[in-house]
């Protein structure tokens, strides 16, 4: 999948490729979502870590004027991770909306220092240094491309790295944890701490996501760690469903052309349009387009 | 040989109520033995007291000589003492040998956090192993089901199942026979008892039927008001006045403590 | 394998959108880009207002019907066809947005922005992608100031010229001022006015004191506490950024616990709210409008023509928003014209005769004075509000006019730093 | 938080903390109140709550332009102000209920947050529809009910009206909870559902009764508040964070707790901006973060342990 969109990425119009570009950061902050999820947590939180990542990345810039794209990107998740491995320790003890609240909590204070931080230019943000590949300054849709190759190329690590996680047994106790935390506690494992693992996961993946689309969107305001951020990040995941790792990837991008056409087409109603999008995947497509590519693999199986 | 598990003057106390008091009891390695007594009588208190789901207010629990007094449950489990539970604690969503398997899993996995996130569920040898002890408790034809609709007495093997995949050294079922139907009970407890021959368990179950117990124990511990009133073969368990009074005394008056 | 299906049947979607617009392409037109809110908060005091100033301008600039010098027909003889577009959402999403109008849609120029934090947003991007860009109302200074600009333009005075003016007007209003207060919103805008105004105050009237700061997070909507500190505090004066929405809900409230009895105050916006308050707006209250904007206009020709026809079509007068939004456009048509000696001009060409234009429109003079001949500066003015009854109409009296250079930095010094060495070389 | 920096001798102050703190309060106990009651019952976070609240302040909004035109009696017309918002928000409550959220019972908790999530986003255009993007003034009430002077204080009657509202809903909720039939059928429902069904309650009609009531309760929000601000768009989004930070605090779906819950922040906030104008941005979360902390399921609500 990711070779193929490499391989596409210089056919394909600028606009296309920074849309994508865009669509796959957020996949990954998705994707942590995704891991939260398929052991019955979600959080309406998860901006913390993509504005940290963001952050990260425009500060060192700014500060250090460091502007290797890979390490930046590198750093912004490792420093979310750190953040996460530190509130998750308090996370983990909460459960079902009182987990999604209490990371709306923590984001929301975030972005309440963020906008009283005027050196920062509070609400207004500021703009990300033009980053650099291995010491190469590149240009125009250069730039784009390099950009959207390293999201794929991150992506496609991440993708791997998630789905030997999920094989893996603290990610295949998600659903045990989900079902019976009493059996997995005399089973022998601390549910807390595998939760605690998932939301570091998440973080770091969520700090990724912020880093590469900082860099992308060549700006970062507070509103990045926003509840509605948050709100469209839940939004995909619904959308891509927990099933497969594809789809969070598969739904981010199908999230951003919906929008984009929806701003396109009729302007004032485009909020509108994503609501009735995301109602009608939760009525008639309850696993998200996930469930979706499960079925076309079963058809698939079923024909040869 | 010394004795596998040793308990000394355990008690118990919510606030006010004495859930359990002085008990104390010592089992040798590979003994089944039998608890009985009437609800409350602080059976499952005791079971959740040596499996560290309840902190004891007072007294020592020794396994194999290692103290393990109000150890969080999850360390009991992996020093070698697992339990099954009255109601069947089994994930639901998952077929039978998924179960297992992941039971399996967390057995055999070493080296805590980070080994629970490098080691892949599906190792050969934790599914040889959960397919072993699907076989060993006969439910192979279930192993595909999932566990939400398994029929009331699967549950329960299913449960003991996960409970011995791990080949625990000392095993506790609480009322493994509850809620299965008079005909499947000996058979059931058949299929256990034999499995948990077969590798050799110290067992510690509960029971509420007195033939069972006298069918399959080697010894039996009579619980009533929080403590231990007798200590013996079944026979002499059983045959024990106070026993009789207090306990099996369903037979003797229909109105017993039993049902009370 | 299905991914792949997946993603190839994603491409070709694109593949379809991109194909769309790229075909209905004529040559023979003008294609711009208006960005502006149409939806959210800051949809009906701005977003409606400037993009309803930009319908109606090109409407009678593609009739050939505005007055000289703009009367060519739209833009140097090209008829002008508008994309209209959402600025809603967050920084990725205006800036994809951008992307898409630039590359996809093809325009040759994008004229919009009202939130700051989207036009620094844009400015890399535009620039980056080398696309003639006129920003209508945001106000950070930032923009010119971080970084000479090759394709960004602004039009419309920095909100500096704002809050100076404002300073400015009080101390000619209440020269024994002793003590303000500032009720400004939790973010940018509202944290920029405040520190431009206080900077100017500490200027223009040193032994003043700050007594009361505070800043309501934006949409509050409740500032009950807010108007109690300011009823306990000792100030003659209340200066406010405050737009639409918390604007009027603080109005209604300090009305009805008479706060606008105890003190003055400077509303650097409200003349996008006079016409709906009416009555319900304190008389004697300094009310501004971001420059010499509506009832603040000098009463010219073209400024009559502008107030005409919008107020016909839309039957409210034209607010500061699409003012601006008309200064904008008809400062980018005169560039236009000027650059388009033969044939279509590219960006580059558009920018080269845009840099330190001027000229005359409906808010006044406009030099291109600032940011290298890319930010604009016109003369700006306040006035205090008065509810006419015998006419039922609202009124602006005593207007003080303050000249471009008054209010407004010399070139090449960043207008903090202005502000802060006491306003040096200020022409007034 | 900033509360004990109140400096004993300045009366004024306290005084003033006091009042504002208790408006707020009053604020944010009506707009909290109809989301605890579904929660509690139905254990729907709903978001459309933001909604119910926008709605019944456009209503009202429209309400006060008739009688505005029409001159009545102020009373009269403040009545009619809040009877229009809330016959709004059953109108929507019996929709959203019986034509949506019958579909996803019984789905994930978070799914049907994620159901009320997209109705909100839907509604947000609604309004746009209906009453155009302009903002619209309904300040008659508040002007008509005038002003009390207590020293250097300017109290609005209309916020006393506001805080006796509130009161009274707490009262009305109370009474109505502990002393009617509806009520004790909804505290058993609160308290265990799984009981009350084996009971033979009907939950399915509990539901949509409590759904519709959660509903005008927030559009009376609205219609309240309407008068105070100015009725425009976006109002809704800002509620629903606040609401749900009250919630959270006073422990979720209980009604006690959202009062307490509202007097904490409401306190705390006007404290902060009387003595520490820089914090106010953060009090609400603050406080939301610190309880959530130190009592995970909020202040009136205990987490029950398992049985096994």
């Amino acid at each position: 999948m990711f070779l193929i969109a490499a391989a596409a990425g210089p056919a394909l119009p600028d606009w296309v490729v920074s849309l994508t570009t865009i669509a796959f950061s957020n996949a990954l902050v998705v994707l942590g979502l995704v891991v939260l999820w398929r052991a019955g947590l979600v959080s309406f939180g998860q901006a913390l870590y993509y504005c940290i990542g963001a952050y990260i990345v425009a500060l060192i810039g700014r500060w250090a004027g460091f502007t290797d794209a890979f390490a930046l990107v590198l750093l912004g998740g490792v420093g979310a991770g750190l953040v996460a491995a530190l509130v998750g320790a308090l996370l983990a003890r909460y459960r079902e909306i009182f987990f999604a609240m209490l990371s709306l909590a923590l984001s929301m204070i975030l972005y309440g220092v963020l906008v009283k931080t005027e050196s920062l230019g509070s609400t207004d943000g500021f703009s990300v240094t033009t980053p650099t590949f291995l010491g190469f300054a590149l240009h125009g849709d250069k730039l784009i491309l390099a950009l959207y190759w390293l999201t794929l190329g991150i992506g496609a690590v991440a993708a791997l790295a998630v789905g030997t996680y999920f094989r893996s047994i603290a990610g295949a106790l998600a659903a045990p944890i989900r079902d019976n935390e009493i059996r997995v506690e005399f089973l022998g494992v601390s549910v807390t701490g595998i939760i605690h693992i998932k939301v570091v996961i998440a973080g770091v993946l969520g700090g990724l996501g912020g880093a590469l689309g900082a860099l992308t969107i060549g700006h970062v305001d507070p509103n990045m760690a926003y509840w509605t951020t948050s709100g469209g990040f839940v939004f995909v995941t619904i959308l891509a469903g927990a099933g497969s790792v594809a789809a969070a990837f598969v739904g981010s991008l199908l999230f951003e052309v919906i929008r984009t056409i929806a701003v396109d087409v009729m302007p004032g109603l485009w909020q509108m349009v994503l609501g009735s999008v995301l109602l009608l995947t939760i009525l008639f497509l309850p696993d998200g387009l996930g469930s979706l590519v499960a079925r076309l693999k079963k058809r698939g199986e079923a024909r040869s | 040989m010394s004795d596998i598990l040793a308990v000394r003057d355990l008690e118990k106390t919510f606030g006010s109520l004495v859930a359990a008091r002085d008990i104390t009891v010592s089992i040798p390695a590979e003994q089944t033995v039998g608890v009985i007594g009437a609800n409350g009588a602080g059976k499952t208190t005791f079971i959740n007291m040596i499996t560290g789901h309840l902190t004891p207010t007072k007294g020592s629990i020794l396994f194999e000589d290692k103290d393990i007094t109000g150890k969080p449950s999850r360390e009991i489990t992996r020093l070698g003492i697992s339990r099954s539970f009255q109601v069947a604690q089994i994930f639901p969503t998952l077929t039978v040998r998924e179960n297992m398997v992941i039971a399996a899993a967390i057995a055999r996995r070493s080296g805590g956090m980070l080994g629970a996130v490098t080691t892949p569920v599906h190792s050969g040898a934790a599914i040889a192993e959960a397919e072993a002890t699907i076989e060993l408790f006969q439910i192979a034809r279930y192993a595909d089901t999932p566990a939400s609709t398994l029929p009331q007495g699967v549950r329960k093997l299913l449960d003991i199942g996960m409970a011995v995949v791990g080949w625990p050294r000392l095993l506790l079922l609480d009322e493994p026979t509850s809620g299965i139907s008079i005909e499947e009970k000996f058979d059931l407890m058949q299929v256990v008892m034999s499995a948990l021959k077969t590798r050799k368990i110290t067992v510690l179950f509960v029971e509420h039927d007195m033939e069972i117990v006298g069918r399959f124990a080697d010894r039996v511990l009579a619980f009533y008001d929080g403590t231990v009133i007798a200590d013996g073969t079944p026979h002499e368990t059983l045959d024990n006045p106070r026993v009789q009074e207090l306990i099996t005394g369903v037979r003797l008056k229909p109105t017993g403590f039993a049902d009370a | 394998m299905c991914h792949a299906r997946w993603t190839t049947s994603a491409l070709v979607a694109f593949a379809a959108v991109a194909a769309i617009p790229a075909a209905a392409q004529q040559p023979a037109t003008v294609k711009l880009g208006i960005v502006s809110f149409l939806t959210g908060p800051a949809a009906s005091p701005f977003g409606i207002p400037g993009r309803n100033g930009a319908e109606i301008v090109l409407e009678a600039l593609n009739a050939g019907k505005a007055p000289a010098p703009f009367d060519k027909v739209g833009f140097g003889g090209a008829k002008v066809e508008a994309k209209y577009v959402d600025e809603a959402g967050s920084a990725a999403n205006v800036v994809t947005e951008f992307r898409n109008l630039v590359q996809r849609d093809q325009v040759d120029a994008v004229v919009g922005y009202i939130s700051s934090g989207n036009c620094l947003a844009v400015t890399p991007v535009a620039e980056e992608l080398k696309a003639l860009t006129v920003f209508y109302d945001c106000g950070t200074p930032r923009i010119f100031e971080e970084k000479a600009r090759s394709y960004v333009f602004r039009v419309s005075p920095h909100a500096t010229m704002d809050s100076v003016g404002a300073a400015r007007y009080l101390v000619a209003k209440k020269k024994s001022i002793t003590s303000f207060s500032g009720i400004n919103q939790n973010y940018a805008w509202g944290q920029d006015s405040w520190r431009d105004f206080v900077g100017a105050m500490k200027v223009l009237a040193p032994n003043a004191v700050a007594e009361k700061v505070l800043f309501p997070k934006l949409f509050a909507g409740e500032f009950g506490a807010e108007i109690s500190t300011l009823l306990t505090s000792k100030s003659q004066a209340l200066h406010t950024s405050f737009w639409d929405g918390d604007l009027e809900s603080f109005i209604f409230q300090e009305q009805a616990r008479g706060l606008d009895k105890r003190m003055t105050i400077i509303m650097t916006t409200a003349e996008t709210a006079m016409w709906r308050l009416r009555d319900k707006m304190p008389d004697g209250t300094i009310i501004g409008a971001r420059g010499a904007n509506g009832p603040l206009a000098r009463d010219t020709p073209i400024n009559k023509w502008f107030h005409q026809i919008y107020t016909d079509r839309y039957n409210i007068p034209p607010t500061y928003p699409a003012y601006q939004m008309a200064q904008s456009l008809l400062g980018l048509k005169l560039a236009y014209e000027k650059a388009a000696a033969g044939g279509k001009p590219n960006a580059d060409a558009i920018a080269a005769a845009f840099k330190g234009i001027e000229f005359t429109g409906p808010a006044g003079h406009v030099k291109m004075a600032l940011g290298d001949g890319h930010q604009g500066i016109t003369e700006t003015a306040y006035g205090t509000y008065k509810f006419n009854k015998q006419t039922k109409q609202p009124e602006i009296v005593d207007i003080i006019r303050f000249p471009a250079e008054c209010v407004n930095p010399p070139p090449g010094i960043d207008a903090d730093k202005w502000i802060a060495e006491g306003m040096k070389g200020a022409k007034c | 938080m900033s509360r004990f920096e109140v400096d004993g001798s300045d009366v004024l102050t306290a005084f003033a903390i006091l009042t504002d703190g208790l408006v707020y309060a009053a604020y944010l106990f009506i707009v909290a109140i109809g989301l605890t009651l579904i929660f509690g019952v139905m254990k729907i976070l709903n978001v459309t709550h933001g909604s119910f609240y926008a709605f019944g302040a456009y209503g009202a909004a429209t309400a006060v332009g008739i009688y505005a035109n029409a001159d009545w009696p102020a009373a009269l017309g403040f009545l009619f102000m809040l009877a229009f918002g809330m016959a709004v928000g059953l109108v929507m409550g019996v929709i959203l209920e019986r034509g949506l959220l019958r579909l996803v019972y019984g789905r994930d908790e978070v799914v049907v947050v994620l159901v009320t999530y997209a109705t909100f986003l839907i509604l947000e255009d609604v309004i746009v529809l209906i009453w155009g993007p302009g903002s619209y003034p309904a300040y008659q009430p508040l002007v008509s009910a005038g002003n009390t002077e207590i020293g250097d204080l300017v109290l609005s009657n209309y916020d006393i009206i506001l805080v006796a509202l509130a009161a009274g809903l707490a009262g009305a909720a109370y009474w109505a909870l502990k002393f009617t039939r509806y009520g004790r059928l909804l505290t058993t429902v609160i308290f265990d559902r799984e009981t009350a069904a084996a009971f033979g309650i009907n939950v399915t009609l509990v539901y949509t009764v409590t759904f519709i009531i959660g509903a005008m309760l927030g559009a009376l929000g609205g219609a309240v508040m309407a008068p105070k601000i100015s009725v425009t768009l976006g109002i809704g989004v800002e509620v629903i964070v606040l609401a749900f930070a009250v919630v959270a605090i006073g422990g979720m779906g209980s009604i006690e707790g959202a009062l307490i819950g509202a007097l904490i922040v409401g306190i705390c906030r006007a404290a902060a901006v009387h003595l520490v104008p820089q914090v106010e941005l953060f009090v609400i979360y603050g406080v939301m973060a610190l309880v959530l902390v130190v009592r995970p399921y909020g202040l009136f609500v205990r987490a029950q342990p398992r049985k096994i």
